[in-house]
C-alpha cells in the first residue's frame, strides 16, 4: 500500500538558517527578521501528508498509515492469533513491521542459556551441602560450584532453620540504621514496583 | 430547511457517485436529516427511546419518484458549503477495486474513528463521545436519533479511508442521539465611546445542543455486496 | 497469586444505549393571591395538562406558594437542580421556560471550547517520539 | 421520621394524599391524572392475576384509614396514584405491559417488608440470574482468553452492586426516609442500617465453602468456581436453608440493608419483572441497552505479580520459542531521565513492546503488554449463545473456546 510520497510544502532551502552550512555573510546582509516565531513555527512537525487533501484521487481509497505511538494492548500480535482467525492471512504481507530482529541489544548482560546439566544426584548433593554446613556453602557458593544460578539453588531447596533466623537477626540490624528518609524512599520503590505489573 | 415527513424519506438517500463528479466545485451540503414523525407511543418497541429519525442501509428505500423535482431549498446568505443537499440515489455505490481489498484490513481492526462534517466543520469522533455543538440545532428534541452522512477520513489504528473530498455515505453508519441543550454562562461584555461616561453592557448567552455518539461504524465487503455495490477501476 | 483483577465500576454513556431524560421532576409554585402569577395559573389551568401528557418521564409537582413570586424548579438526574423566576410572563414564556428546564442537562453552565468530550482510549494512540518513522525537519 | 414531613410547599399534588391547598389544587386534584403513560394498560389475563394474585390481604382490613399507617410497605393501591412511578415507568421507557404495581413491588426491599409476597426477593433472585447469565456470556464470548480473576472483576463491573446502584441513581431513584404504608411507592422503600454500624465486618456464616471458619486456610480460584458467587464472594445464597441462616437473614433484615444492597436489589428485581411480563427478548434489550452500553477499559483489570516469568510459561505452552527481551531504542542511559524502549520477541515476532524509565521496568512493561495481547484476543463476529432465541436467528457457529489462563 502506497504511502504518499510527501512534497514538502516549504523546500528546505526556504529556510536559510536550518541548513547546516549557512553562509553567515547572506544572512547578515538580509533584513532582519523577528526569527524565533518563525523558526518555532518551521521546526514544527507539520501533519503527515497522507492526511491531507489528495488531489489526484477521485475515489474514495484506503491509505495504510501506522501512527508514531506505542502498540496497543488490544490489537492481539499476529503469533498469539488462532490460525482460523481471518485477520492472520489478512496481516501477512502489509502490515509486517520489518525490524531486524537480530542486531537489536539484548536487556539482559549475559544471554540466558539454560543448560539442565543437574541430575538428582546433584541436587540431593546441595540440599545435603546446604542443610550441613549453611554458613559455608551459601547461595552464591553452591550456585559457583554446581554451575547454575542462586534462583535455582533456592528452588531446589531451603536453607535451615538457624541460618534463617540469623540472617533475619542480619536484615533487622540494616534496617534498624535506616533513617525514615531512607526507608520511606525503600517503600516508595516497592509500591512503584508494583504499578509496572498493573501497566499504570 | 427540508420540511417534514413527505421529503424525509426521498432526502434519506445520500447523492450519488455521478453527480458528486459534476458538482464537485459547486456543491457540497451537509445533510442533516431529521424527520419529525409525531412520536407515537413505543408500543412496538418499548425500553428504548423512541428514535424518531432513523435510518438504516439507504438501498431499502423504494424507488422514489423523481429526486431531482424537488430542488433543494438554497439561501443566498449561506455558503454553498454548508448547504444540505438531497442525497440522491439514482445508481448503486461504485467503490474501486483496491478499496475492496483493504476494506477488511480496516474493518476487522477496531475501534474506528470518524471525521464527520458538520456545517463544513470537522469533528473527529469515536463510539460513545459527547459532542457539544457550537450551535443549537432545530428542530430536534431530546431522544432523537441523526445519522451523519458526510466524512472526510475514516480510519482504525493503521488505516484512514479517505473521500474524495468527502467519502460515500452508503460506506458507513455512524449515528448519534440528541441528549438536550446546553448554554452557556452568560456573558457580558463592556463597550464604551469616547467623551461618553457611559458603559454600555452586551449580553448574550447562547445555547448548544449536546449529542452522544451512538455508534461509528464502517460496512464490510459483506455488507456491500448485498447492497450492490459496483466495482470499477 | 500470579494475576488478580482489579475491581472498578463502569462508567455511564448515557444515550449510547439507552437514553434517559436527565430532567426527573418539575416543581411549578404559584401563589394565588398575587398578580405576578396570572400568567403562571393559567399556564397551570390550561398548558400543563397537554405538557405533562407529552413529557410522562417527568414528574410534575404543583404547590402553592404563597405571597412569592412564581418560579418553576427543574430536578436532575445528576442531583443538580435548576429554578427559573416566572414572575409576570405570560403563559407562553412559561411554557418556553419550562422547555428550557426539560431539555437542560442538569450541569453546571460552563464555557468550553472543545466540541468534543470523549472516555475512549486514543484510537491512534499517544505520539511518541521512539515510534514510527523519524521526520526530517 | 416519615416521609410525613415533606417540604412545606412541594406536597406531591397528583398523589392521592395531597392536602386539598388551594383553589387550583383542588381543580388539579379533581381532574384527571396525566402522568401515567397508560392509566389502563393492555393487560393480558396472565397478568392480571399475576399482578392481583399478591393483593390478597392476609390480614383483616378493618378500615383503610388504620392500615396504611401499620402496613410495612406502601398497599397495591397506591401504586396507580404515585406520579413517581408513572414518572419512572415513563423514563425508563418500560413495555407498557409492565403494569406499575409490579414496579411499585420491585421498589420494596425486603428489610421494609419481609413478606416475600410482597417485597422484591423473588424478582430480585431471577433478575440476578438473568443479569449474570448475559454478562458472564458477553464476556466469555467477547474474550474467551480472560483469566478467571478478570472474568470476576469484570461480572463486578458490569453487574455488581456498585454499578447497579450508580445506574439506579442515574434513573433519578429517591430513597424513602424510612418504610412504610403512607410513603410513596414511587420511593425505594429500604429500612437504613444504624449509623455507626461497620459494614465490612459481616459474618462469614452460612456460606457454601467447607470449612469457612478456617479463615488461614487457602482459598484456590478454582475453589472460587465451585463454592464462591459469579463476582468471587463468598456466596451466601446458595446454602440450603436451615433454622440458623434462616434466622441470619432475618436478623440482617431487621437490621436494615444499605442503600448500595437496596438500589441493587431494585435494579436485579426489575429485570425478573421486565422478563416475566414482557417476556426474554424485552429483557436482554434491557440488558443491553442498560449494562452492556457502559464503558469499561477491560484492560485496566489486570494486576500482574510476576508477569515475565507468566509470559515464559504461555511460550513453553503454546510451543512458541522462548521469549526474549530486546532493547528497540533508548535515549539517556547515563543521564537522570533515561528512555529505555524494550520489545519481547519470540523468535522473528514481536509479543509485546513498552517504555521505561530503567531496563527492569521496561521489560516488566512489555512483559505485560505481551500477557495482555494474548488475554485480550477477541474474535471477530462474536455472537453469544442467547442469540439464538431470537425468531429467524442464524444457525449457530461454535464460539472460540481456549486453553485456560497460563497455570504457573
Amino acid at each position: 500500500m502506497a504511502a504518499f510520497i510527501t512534497v514538502s510544502k516549504r523546500p528546505i532551502l526556504g529556510l536559510p538558517f536550518l541548513l547546516p552550512s549557512c553562509d553567515s555573510v547572506s544572512l547578515e546582509l538580509r533584513r532582519s527578521q523577528s526569527s524565533y516565531r518563525r523558526t518555532k513555527q518551521r521546526l514544527r512537525v507539520k501533519p503527515d501528508a497522507s492526511f491531507g487533501l489528495s488531489s489526484d484521487k477521485t475515489q474514495d481509497h484506503i491509505i495504510y498509515n501506522p501512527p508514531s505511538s506505542s502498540p496497543s494492548v488490544y490489537h492481539t500480535p499476529t503469533k498469539f492469533l488462532p490460525s482460523d482467525d481471518i485477520r492472520r492471512s489478512l496481516r501477512t504481507d502489509t502490515t509486517a513491521d520489518h525490524l531486524n530482529t537480530e542486531g537489536l541489544p539484548s536487556v539482559l548482560k549475559s544471554p540466558l542459556g539454560k543448560k539442565y546439566h543437574l541430575g538428582p544426584s546433584d541436587i540431593t548433593e546441595i540440599r545435603k551441602l546446604r542443610l550441613g554446613d549453611p554458613i559455608t556453602w551459601s547461595r552464591s557458593k553452591l550456585a559457583k560450584r554446581f554451575d547454575c544460578s542462586p534462583t535455582f539453588v533456592a528452588m531446589v531447596c531451603e536453607a535451615g532453620p538457624q541460618k534463617k533466623e540469623i540472617q533475619k537477626q542480619v536484615l533487622e540490624a540494616v534496617q534498624s540504621r535506616w533513617g525514615a528518609k531512607r526507608r520511606m524512599a525503600r517503600e516508595d520503590r516497592k509500591l512503584r514496583k508494583e504499578t509496572w505489573g498493573r501497566d499504570e | 430547511m427540508f420540511s417534514r415527513s413527505a421529503l424525509a424519506r426521498a432526502f434519506a438517500l445520500p447523492l450519488e457517485q455521478a453527480t458528486r463528479q459534476s458538482l464537485t466545485t459547486t456543491t457540497f451540503r451537509a445533510c442533516l436529516h431529521q424527520a419529525s414523525t409525531p412520536s407515537n407511543t413505543s408500543s412496538e418497541e418499548p425500553l428504548s427511546a423512541t428514535p424518531r429519525a432513523q435510518f438504516s442501509t439507504p438501498t431499502e428505500q423504494p424507488t422514489h419518484p423523481t429526486p431531482t423535482a424537488n430542488p433543494p431549498v438554497t439561501r443566498a446568505d449561506v455558503p454553498i458549503a454548508k448547504q444540505p443537499l438531497p442525497p440522491t440515489f439514482m445508481t448503486p455505490l461504485k467503490v474501486s477495486k483496491s478499496l475492496l481489498d483493504t476494506l477488511p484490513l480496516l474493518s476487522t481492526q477496531k475501534p474506528h474513528y470518524i471525521s464527520a462534517h458538520l456545517h463544513d466543520r470537522p469533528y473527529l469522533l469515536t463510539e460513545g463521545d459527547h459532542l457539544r455543538l457550537p450551535f443549537l440545532m432545530p428542530k430536534v428534541k431530546p431522544g432523537d436519533v441523526l445519522r451523519f452522512n458526510r466524512a472526510s477520513i475514516l480510519g482504525s489504528r493503521d488505516f484512514t479511508l479517505k473521500g474524495a473530498p468527502y467519502v460515500d455515505e452508503r460506506l458507513f453508519e455512524c449515528r448519534v442521539r440528541v441528549m438536550g441543550v446546553d448554554s452557556e454562562p452568560l456573558r457580558v461584555k463592556e463597550k464604551t465611546k469616547r467623551r461618553r461616561r457611559h458603559v454600555q453592557k452586551i449580553t448574550s448567552k447562547h445555547r448548544y445542543t449536546l449529542l452522544r455518539v451512538m455508534e461509528v461504524k464502517i460496512k464490510t465487503v459483506e455488507e456491500l455486496e448485498k447492497e450492490g455495490e459496483v466495482v470499477v477501476e | 497469586m500470579p494475576l488478580r483483577g482489579i475491581r472498578t465500576v463502569t462508567t455511564a454513556r448515557n444515550g449510547v444505549g439507552a437514553f434517559i431524560l436527565p430532567c426527573k421532576r418539575l416543581d411549578f409554585h404559584y401563589c394565588d393571591w398575587a398578580g405576578s402569577s396570572r400568567g403562571m395559573l393559567a399556564f397551570l389551568k390550561h398548558a400543563l395538562p397537554k405538557f405533562a401528557t407529552e413529557n410522562p418521564q417527568i414528574e410534575i409537582r404543583v404547590s402553592p406558594r404563597p405571597h412569592k413570586h412564581p418560579i418553576i424548579t427543574g430536578h436532575y438526574i445528576n442531583g443538580r437542580e435548576k429554578s427559573i423566576c416566572v414572575r409576570n410572563l405570560e403563559p407562553e414564556q412559561i411554557f418556553v421556560k419550562a422547555n428550557l428546564l426539560k431539555e437542560a442537562s442538569g450541569e453546571k453552565l460552563k464555557r468550553t471550547k472543545k466540541p468534543v468530550t470523549s472516555i475512549n482510549e486514543s484510537v491512534r494512540g499517544i505520539w511518541s517520539p521512539y515510534h514510527g518513522g523519524l521526520k526530517s525537519v | 421520621m416519615k416521609r410525613l414531613q415533606l417540604q412545606r410547599w412541594s406536597s406531591s399534588a397528583l398523589s392521592s394524599r395531597a392536602r386539598t391547598g388551594g383553589r387550583l389544587q383542588r381543580h388539579l386534584y379533581s381532574s384527571n391524572r396525566f402522568q401515567s403513560t397508560n392509566p389502563t394498560p393492555l393487560q393480558s389475563e396472565a397478568d392480571q392475576s399475576f399482578a392481583e394474585e399478591p393483593s390478597i390481604p392476609s390480614t383483616t382490613t378493618p378500615s383503610p384509614k388504620f392500615t396504611k399507617y401499620q402496613l410495612p410497605s406502601p398497599p397495591i393501591q397506591a401504586a396507580r396514584e404515585s406520579a413517581k412511578l408513572a414518572a419512572l415507568h415513563a423514563r425508563l421507557y418500560l413495555p407498557s405491559r409492565l403494569p406499575l404495581e409490579t414496579l411499585a413491588r420491585c421498589l420494596v426491599d425486603p428489610s421494609a417488608d419481609s413478606n416475600s409476597q410482597f417485597n422484591n426477593v423473588p424478582l430480585a433472585v431471577l433478575g440476578h440470574d438473568l443479569l449474570t447469565h448475559y454478562t458472564s456470556e458477553h464476556l466469555i464470548c467477547t474474550y474467551p482468553r480472560l483469566p478467571l480473576t478478570v472474568i470476576f472483576a469484570a461480572m463486578f463491573a458490569y453487574a455488581g452492586p456498585k454499578t447497579l446502584m450508580a445506574m439506579a441513581r442515574e434513573w433519578g431513584l429517591e430513597h424513602a426516609a424510612a418504610p412504610g404504608g403512607e410513603v410513596d411507592p414511587g420511593f425505594l422503600q429500604f429500612k437504613r442500617v444504624a449509623p455507626g454500624t461497620d459494614t465490612n465486618a459481616e459474618p462469614l456464616i452460612g456460606t457454601t465453602r467447607p470449612n469457612e471458619d478456617q479463615k488461614t486456610w487457602r482459598k484456590s480460584i478454582t475453589s472460587s468456581v465451585v463454592y464462591d458467587n459469579e463476582f468471587g464472594d463468598p456466596d451466601m445464597a446458595g446454602v440450603p436453608s436451615s433454622e440458623s441462616s434462616e434466622s441470619a437473614i432475618q436478623t440482617q433484615y431487621t437490621e436494615g440493608v444499605t442503600v448500595e444492597q437496596a438500589s441493587a436489589s431494585f435494579v436485579r428485581a426489575l429485570m425478573g419483572a421486565i422478563y416475566l411480563h414482557a417476556g426474554r427478548p424485552a429483557a436482554k434489550r434491557f440488558f443491553e441497552q442498560h449494562i452492556l452500553s457502559r464503558h469499561l477499559e477491560i484492560a485496566n483489570l489486570f494486576s500482574f505479580n510476576q508477569p515475565a516469568r507468566d509470559l515464559s510459561r504461555l511460550c513453553a505452552r503454546e510451543n512458541y520459542e522462548p521469549p526474549v527481551a530486546k532493547i528497540i531504542s533508548e535515549t539517556g542511559r547515563k543521564s537522570r531521565h533515561p528512555v529505555f524502549v524494550v520489545g519481547i520477541f519470540s523468535g522473528q515476532d514481536k509479543l509485546g513492546e513498552s517504555v521505561g524509565a530503567s531496563l527492569a521496568e521496561a521489560r516488566t512493561r512489555a512483559a505485560v503488554a505481551a500477557l495482555k495481547g494474548w488475554y485480550l484476543y477477541s474474535p471477530l463476529n462474536v455472537r453469544v449463545p442467547s442469540s439464538m432465541e431470537e425468531k429467524g436467528a442464524a444457525p449457530w457457529k461454535p464460539v472460540y473456546v481456549d486453553l485456560g489462563e497460563v497455570i504457573v
